[in-house]
């Protein structure tokens, strides 16, 4: 009973007013204070229909990709505390990770992490799918999860170099050899050989689309930094971008999907 | 037992029975989505996951680190598939009663606050996926391997897992096809899907019996083209992408007859018996006119069939031709596999001067 | 509102919600305080701050520059002490030469010159170089010790750990 | 079913509960994250560690406390006692001194103050000064006469400063000589005890109380832990990076604390000093732990920490492999290029950073490898870079007609075994893949085309002597004693050939059945006749000796042998095989009617020459018509490094599937690989059976392992002096022609004192410093022209035949390693003092020098050297060296040291100064010896 009137107290101080504006949320009123008043929470509508808060209906696949993102962009900056992304110490600072760095499953959490986005992302679009909420009014949001989905993709390809292992380079290099052969853009590609004025080559292996990729002809030290520069600061800005798109349109295409 | 299973394995046997099983499992989804069949597969499945795992060979697959999520995708789908099955199981019958879907009865249409019920709801998602990749990471190391060394490449070299399945299409397909186009026409073959589809039904909510075209198309795309093929490329390919059964060693030395050949060769040499023309458009032209003919006039002769003319009726002439150019180019890949596995066919077009090959 | 919370099994409410929120807390502090301990590396590549720097009979009577490069230490031995002094000036942190023919330190940046001990007593240094920490180990060998550091304005250099008796 | 409150889809009293319990289970993981971040298995060994630390310090304490006398350190401080009380007499005194200092600390302070103030104002009046001059300013005057004045007083303040400082030294000096008595005694007392103190201080360390643990507590440990990861980061070794090469980074120290401090020998692993610390690892050795690293020569994952197995430790055998198993749940590590060696391979490491030398020191098994290869000439077949001088290993056979039988050549080639037991030429033929009776039938035809081809090839010789008869007794004792064995084993001699172990020369076995008698003795008397490029040097044997050793060698007979009929061969065999070479480009038809324009002679002729192409004979033999073909088999330089996965391992599961086991096996049999498995004849497993023992087969595989792709930066590696490159060279001449097969250098080998256990004094002269001993000029003419030293050995120093270039690298090799000057100026060693050159020759005669010396003397048998001839031979600093004490140099010399432990035994001359004598005694050998030098006739007793 003390520790309630203390409880009380500590609500009526101006400290915890100027916090919280509103009272306990079991009521109405404060129930939907508190979800408009918090910049984290008004993401959410005030209300919705049962069938959205249903695991059963919504997997809650797309949601667990939302934070696996965070956690990755958490975990991912503190790796950047110990990890440079030279050919000369990107191996050692790997093993670093484990050997000696604090908190040594820091990485695994990363790299588990990332497998688990795919994961999610792919079973999220699945739900989608089956449910058929890509349907009117939401195709348009439909198409931006389908490019998050690449988006998602390309960011655990460009961090699977980042080890720079072996696994991690001729994974790379056998990824990076298909850009290799698209079409009129890469130099194994059909229709590159076409594209020659006399001896001046249009689409040679140092002009072509992997090159643009790596940097150069093979995996190398360059392709290390842009590859780091896109997994940590480029495709996760785009990334960011999109998910505020996409989590927009889903309230403003009526919220999660249900039985017209 | 175990030869008998490794000899099915083989794409060349368990693609037919993985389409078999996906056509079995689609027609007969209101048997399968009962938990009676849940149960009854679980029986039959955790004693058999267990066998597998104790094989030595297997074993050392499944528990490299990085193979760890995909066992927890393919959980994940099992069981999720079996449950869209069973929902839409439930709402069909609801449906053929005239009830109407479980999601669209009115307690369900019921507004609920998203305070407590979606924010728990997402908070209790949030600390159970955080312990979930704590307890992961503690126990799977990720893998490293040697330093990166540009002049000697491990076998087999494989890509990350969720490309492993473009990665197995490389077998079939030159990487230009396997790479770029095929993964290209999935993007946008998937941005396309909300545009083709003008089935008005099923929207928000679990059927099959009101939208089969969608379903059997995209669940074959998922299950069989994309999962079944990663399995594959993680599982049953070894050093230098040889097949191996799931109890095999991977012997590096392993060697399998295999010698292809291409459409023009089987058409100047075999059936004509001629020397291969010197002019290579000449050369591969009964595979130019398969591939324009496959593409170009296979849709036009399809909506002069029955279903065609009913679909165009539907959704019209243009969805109903990109529709077609999607699903053809789909199936371009188990064509291209039936073939190869029949025939031995390496090449319908083989134009290696121009880097095209098909 | 609170005949409202009076309907709810109020002892219920509050042990289960406390219970989840304070276990929760704590969890997400134990995370933090992992964070925190994250940013301490446990292993650093930088020079090593403790070194063995021969045994007492190598250094003649005055200053000896062979651990200055190293280690940036003179081994000064004046008037039956052998001390280790730091060659960072106290003024700016540049690093002064010793003269021998002056018999003083003299910083090349702002003029700052210290006698033998490490006085100061020209330019703008504002106090004397600091002294490290000095011992002989198990084996007679000298050990000096940069992570401690004595002070002569704080009266440290009496302690017994800033200098050996030769 | 509970009815739920309007707008909600679940209890809230459930959304609690569960909420609760994920809250718990969250926390709990949490912990569970902490506790295996924390928990380390390096930190359980460092406690460890610290408990043994603890152990061997508290013994060193109780011997230190026993080591402190008692009765004296009582006695100090009763002494100490009565000191104080002396001193405490002085009170008042010392009182007022203190008081004066007290006084005078004041003055030096406010002086301090003031001259710094003045000081500060000097240097602001410089600086106003030099401007005001550079802008020319009109107070410029006034200005320089202010910072005049200040200077003055800054002067007068300093003066006064430095009195002030020397009244307060001396002030301090009279105080300590008023406590004079306690501090002497104080300071004896601290030095008896300075051990102990030091010891208790160390142990004091390794207490594990409170402190301890909060400085090793979780989360804590940032502060200031003591269990931590210990490294060597090592600047001049790297890791290759392929990309890069990073300095290489080595932990093993967190684990194996005590790894370079001497004390810990008894202790388990991985707490064990490391053996040989002076050697390896320890601080002063040439390879100390800080600049050498661990990893450098064991290999392995010198940067992991965390886990045994991922360190790649890999067990010696299988025991220990069961013992890791069970204790460490070791497995074997993947993805690792190169794992540790095992500890008995550690030596293959050496090779890295020592090369271009044939012997390097302390690595017993690995020069055994080395000599191993040399012996079996791996290097003929296989390149290997550093091995490129070597020799052929197998005799030239561009004359072998008229040396041996024809008959004797087939059978010999087809199993040497069964003619030599010991013969290093290895089996091709009736191996385990080729003895199926199709295999044999091919082979038979290829041998008997490889004998008609170079039979053919065969360039003609005549032996330039005949053999006339000899006594084979007297034949074998000249073998024994001449010192044939130095270089070959000989038959009837056989125990002592396997002391001996010789190799550079062919087992003399069963001679008679394998060689024509007029060539051996030509070949006997001068080898160079029948091979200019021959190793095998002359004897200068007379006729008879050539003779009698001949009849003795004539005498072994293998007769079994002898009996043997080589197999015709089957031309259709040989036809078949000729179609297959013709072929490899060709159909068959095409290649057959090729073959059909040759005549039968050319078909064996052409079959002979692709037959010794394809078993490479010509690598180890000079064959006319192969000159400068690559070698035939692959190269070995980097062997060491070739990943495992090229190892073919064929059927052969035994094997264990590492680099050694693979190359051992190999070793052992070479052809193992291929069993099980359908091969063509012409792609069968090529590579010779050498029979090996085991343990020239684990030598040799440690030496193969060493040949690593690694790369040492330049500053890691061992460099060469300029002396040292010289020895390098020469010692590849040195071993060359065997030298030392008879003469151990420096200690190191001189393989046939192994038969003058007896008495070392028998055998050829050990050379000891050699190139301080002889003089260069000799040098040269001695190995020209050989001419007996040492009147009592029967074993002869033989002529070689050398070039100009390899007797020069032999002397320089000497005279470098010596470290000598070239030349010595013979004129200027005699310079007598007056009454010195008397004394000299009543040295000689008091210790009779020409009792043994006779030469030159009397008429007696001489048991020395002729000294007549030091003077050119010896060189005069090293003369004296010996004089001094011959034991030192050569133990068991029979030469008397005259001056034992420094002390004179004819202390009446030259007042029995030691170095006088022996000086005055140099001067005379030098006196009287001859500037001529003698020749191979000259008798041991003329003065000439």
């Amino acid at each position: 009973m003390a520790a309630k009137g203390l409880a009380d107290k500590v609500r009526e101080t101006q400290v915890w007013k100027s916090i919280f504006r509103h009272g306990p949320p079991d009521n109405a009123r404060n129930r939907a204070a508190v979800v408009a008043g918090n910049v984290f929470l008004h993401l959410h509508p005030i209300k919705l229909k049962k069938s959205g808060v249903q695991l059963g209906y919504t997997w809650c696949m797309g949601g667990l990709t939302f934070f696996i993102f965070l956690a990755l962009t958490v975990s991912g900056v503190l790796l950047m505390f110990y990890y440079r992304p030279t050919a000369e110490y990107a191996f050692n600072d790997i093993i670093a990770l484990r050997e000696h760095v604090p908190l040594g499953i820091m990485r695994e959490i990363h790299r588990w992490g990332a497998h688990s986005m795919v994961i999610t992302t792919w079973l999220h679009m699945f739900r989608v799918f089956m449910t058929g909420s890509y349907k009117p009014p939401r195709e348009f949001n439909w198409g931006v999860g389908v490019i998050l989905l690449v988006l998602t993709l390309l960011l655990s390809f460009t961090g699977y170099l980042l080890p720079w292992d072996q696994l991690a380079i001729w994974a790379i290099t056998v990824g990076a050899n298909m850009a290799k052969a698209t079409p009129f853009l890469g130099h194994g590609g059909p229709g590159a050989s076409l594209a020659q004025i006399g001896d001046f080559v249009l689409v040679s292996d140092k002009n072509d689309v992997r090159f643009q990729l790596l940097a150069g002809r093979f995996v190398g030290e360059p392709a290390l930094l842009r590859f780091y520069i896109l997994h940590c600061v480029f495709i996760p800005l785009v990334v960011g971008t999109l998910i505020a798109v996409h989590f927009w349109r889903v309230r403003k295409d009526g919220g999660i999907s249900a039985p017209l | 037992m175990r030869e008998l299973i490794n000899y099915f394995a083989d794409p060349i046997r368990s693609f037919p029975a993985v389409c078999v099983l996906f056509y079995l499992m689609m027609k007969y989804y209101r048997v399968v989505g009962t938990k009676k069949f849940l149960y009854w597969s679980l029986a039959f499945i955790i004693p058999v996951s267990i066998w597998f795992a104790i094989d030595p060979n297997f074993f050392t697959i499944l528990i490299l680190p990085d193979n760890i999520p995909i066992i927890i995708l393919l959980v994940a789908v099992g069981f999720l598939q079996w449950f869209t099955f069973y929902k839409a199981a439930q709402n069909d019958a609801r449906i053929e009663e005239g009830l109407g879907p479980l999601e669209g009865t009115p307690e369900n249409r019921e507004k609920v606050w998203s305070w407590p019920n979606l924010v728990y709801t997402e908070l209790f998602m949030i600390i159970a996926a955080t312990s979930f990749l704590i307890v992961w990471a503690i126990v799977f190391k990720a893998p490293l391997e040697e330093p990166a060394n540009p002049t000697w490449a491990p076998n087999p070299a494989k890509a990350p897992w969720y490309f492993l399945g473009l990665q197995e299409m490389l077998v079939y397909f030159d990487p230009w096809m396997a790479g770029v186009v095929l993964p290209g026409v999935v993007v946008v073959g998937l941005i396309a899907i909300p545009y083709i589809d003008t089935n008005p039904k099923g929207n928000g909510y679990y059927t099959i019996a009101e939208r089969p075209v969608a379903m059997w198309g995209f669940l074959f795309g998922w299950l069989v083209l994309w999962l079944y093929l990663i399995i594959v490329g993680t599982f049953l390919r070894g050093p230098n992408w040889t097949f191996y059964g799931p109890f095999e060693y991977w012997d590096y030395h392993k060697v399998v007859a295999e010698y292809n050949v291409n459409l023009s060769e089987f058409m100047w040499i075999k059936w004509l018996n001629t020397a291969m023309p010197e002019n290579m458009f000449v050369r591969e032209i009964l595979g130019i006119i398969l591939s324009l003919g496959y593409i170009i006039i296979l849709p036009p002769l399809s909506a002069a069939t029955k279903y065609g003319k009913m679909m165009i009726e539907k959704v019209g002439m243009i969805r109903y031709y990109i529709f077609i150019v999607l699903l053809l180019l789909m199936m371009s890949l188990p064509i291209k596999m039936v073939l190869r596995w029949l025939f031995s066919l390496k090449y319908i077009i083989a134009l290696p001067e121009l880097e095209l090959n098909l | 509102m609170s005949e409202r919370r009076q309907s709810l099994n109020r002892r219920e409410f509050f042990s289960y919600i406390s219970v989840a929120w304070i276990a929760f807390g704590a969890a997400c502090a134990n995370l933090a305080s992992l964070a925190f301990r994250y940013s301490y590396p446990n292993v650093n590549f930088e020079p090593e701050m403790e070194f063995i720097a021969g045994t007492p009979d190598v250094y003649e009577e005055g200053v000896d520059e062979r651990y200055k490069n190293g280690y940036g230490v003179w081994m000064v031995k004046l008037e039956g002490k052998l001390f280790a002094l730091s060659n960072i000036c106290t003024h700016l942190g540049c690093i002064p030469n010793w003269l021998p023919a002056e018999l003083k330190f003299k910083c090349p940046c702002h003029g700052s010159g210290y006698y033998m001990s490490g006085i100061n007593f020209e330019g703008p240094a504002p106090r004397p170089l600091e002294r490290y920490a000095i011992s002989l180990n198990a084996e007679g060998k000298i050990k000096v010790d940069k992570t401690k550091v004595y002070r002569w304005e704080k009266g440290q250099w009496d302690h017994p750990n800033s200098f050996l008796s030769v | 079913m509970k009815k739920l409150e309007p707008g909600m889809a679940y209890d809230t009293n459930k959304l609690n509960k569960l909420f609760a319990f994920l809250s718990v289970l969250f926390l709990m993981i949490t912990v569970w994250v902490f506790l295996d971040d924390y928990i380390r298995p390096w930190k359980a060994v460092q406690i460890e560690a610290m408990k043994i630390k603890k152990e061997k310090l508290q013994a060193k304490l109780d011997l230190a406390e026993k080591d402190i006398n008692q009765e004296k350190l009582t006695e100090l401080k009763t002494k100490l006692e009565e000191a104080e009380k002396v001193v405490s007499k002085r009170k008042q005194d010392i009182i007022k001194v203190d008081k004066e200092l007290t006084k005078i600390g004041k003055k030096v302070k406010a002086e301090t103050i003031l001259n710094g103030t003045l000081n500060s104002q000097v240097a602001a009046y410089t600086f106003k000064y030099e401007q005001a001059q550079l802008k020319s300013k009109d107070n410029k005057a006034v200005v320089f006469a202010n910072l005049k004045e200040f200077k003055k007083k800054f002067a007068e303040s300093k003066d006064r400063m430095k009195a002030f400082q020397s009244e307060q030294k001396s002030l301090m000096k009279k105080k300590e000589e008023l406590q004079a008595e306690v501090l002497t005694v104080e300071r004896s007392i601290e030095k008896m005890t300075v051990t102990r103190d030091l010891v208790k201080k160390a142990l004091k360390k390794t207490e594990m109380g409170p402190i301890f643990a909060i400085r090793n507590a979780p989360f804590l440990d940032y502060l200031d832990p003591t269990l931590k990861i210990e490294q060597i980061v090592l600047e001049n070794i790297t890791d290759d990076r392929y990309f890069q090469q990073v300095p290489r980074v080595d932990r093993c120290i967190t684990c194996h604390t005590f790894i370079d401090q001497a004390g810990y020998e008894d202790q388990p692993n991985p707490h064990k000093t490391h053996p040989n610390l002076e050697l390896m690892v320890g601080r002063d050795s040439p390879h100390p732990m800080k600049q050498t690293g661990c990893t450098t020569c064991h290999g392995g994952e010198g940067h992991r920490v965390n886990d045994f197995t991922s360190v790649a430790h890999w067990p010696e055998d299988e025991e220990e492999r069961a013992e890791w198993e069970e204790k460490y749940a070791w497995h074997e590590p993947h993805r690792i290029p190169s794992p540790m060696l095992k500890l008995k391979h550690t030596e293959a490491s050496c090779v890295k950073c020592h090369q271009g030398v044939e012997h390097i020191p302390g690595a017993t098994v690995l020069n055994e490898g080395r000599q191993n290869i040399e012996k079996y000439g791996c290097y003929g077949c296989h390149k290997i870079e550093g091995w490129e001088h070597k020799r052929k290993p197998g005799p030239s056979l561009e004359k072998i007609a008229s040396k041996v039988d024809k008959e004797f050549f087939k059978n010999w080639v087809w199993d040497p075994k069964s003619f030599n037991p010991n013969a290093m030429m290895p089996s091709f033929f009736n191996q385990s893949n080729n003895s199926q009776p199709k295999h044999m039938v091919k082979n038979i035809a290829e041998v008997n085309a490889i004998a008609e081809f170079v039979w053919e090839k065969s360039k003609s010789y005549r032996p330039f002597m005949k053999y006339t008869g000899g006594d084979v007794e007297a034949g074998k004792e000249l073998t024994a004693q001449v010192g044939c064995m130095g270089c070959h084993g000989v038959e009837g001699m056989e125990a002592e050939s396997e002391k001996i172990n010789a190799y550079a020369g062919p087992y003399l076995y069963g001679t008679g059945s394998k060689v024509d008698p007029d060539w051996l003795v030509s070949w006997l008397k001068k080898p160079s006749h029948y091979d200019e490029n021959t190793i095998m040097p002359s004897f200068r044997l007379t006729d008879k000796e050539a003779n009698d050793i001949a009849a003795y060698l004539l005498s072994l007979r293998n007769k079994k042998f002898e009996k043997y009929t080589f197999k015709e061969m089957d031309k259709e065999s040989r036809d078949e095989i000729l179609v297959s070479y013709l072929s490899a480009f060709d159909t068959e038809e095409v290649a057959r009617a090729k073959l059909a324009k040759m005549s039968d002679r050319e078909r064996t002729l052409e079959l002979g020459y692709r037959s010794v192409g394809k078993y490479g004979c010509y690598s180890c033999h000079n064959i006319d018509g192969f000159e400068g073909r690559a070698p035939i088999g692959p190269e070995l330089t980097n062997e060491g490094s070739k990943p495992l996965t090229q190892f073919g391992f064929g059927l052969q599961k035994q094997v264990e599937h590492t680099r050694d086991g693979w190359i051992k096996a190999h070793l052992l049999d070479p052809r193992r690989w291929d069993i099980g498995i359908d091969k063509p004849f012409k792609d069968l497993t090529r590579m010779p059976n050498f029979y090996l023992t085991d343990r020239e087969a684990e030598t040799m595989t440690i030496a193969i392992l060493g040949q690593v792709s690694e790369k040492i930066p330049l500053t890691g590696v061992k460099r060469l002096d300029a002396d040292e490159k010289i020895v390098a060279e020469g010692m590849k001449v040195v071993n060359k022609f065997n030298c030392v097969g008879c003469h151990q250098i420096d200690g190191v080998r001189g393989d046939i004192l192994a038969k003058y256990e007896d008495d070392l004094n028998e055998g050829p002269p050990r050379l000891v410093n050699e190139g301080h001993r002889v003089q260069v000029d000799w040098f040269h003419y001695f190995l020209d022209n050989v001419y007996p030293i040492r009147p009592w050995l029967s074993v002869r120093m033989p002529s070689y035949n050398l070039t100009d270039e390899e007797r020069n690298q032999i002397v320089t090799m000497f005279q470098h390693k010596a470290k000598q000057p070239t030349l010595v100026d013979r004129s200027k060693i005699v310079n007598w003092e007056p009454g010195e050159k008397d004394a000299a020759w009543k040295l000689w005669d008091e210790m009779a020098c020409a009792s043994c010396h006779t030469a030159g003397f009397n008429n007696d048998d001489p048991s020395a050297p002729n000294l007549y001839f030091a003077r050119r031979r010896l060189r005069p600093s090293w003369t004296k060296k010996w004089l001094e004490d011959p034991q030192a140099i050569l133990p068991g010399t029979l030469m008397p040291n005259f001056w034992m432990d420094g002390e004179s035994t004819s202390p009446d001359i030259l007042g029995g100064d030691v170095d006088r004598q022996i000086d005055a005694l140099t001067k005379l050998i030098y006196e009287f010896g001859t500037e001529k030098l003698p020749t191979k006739n000259t008798k041991f007793w003329s003065k000439q």
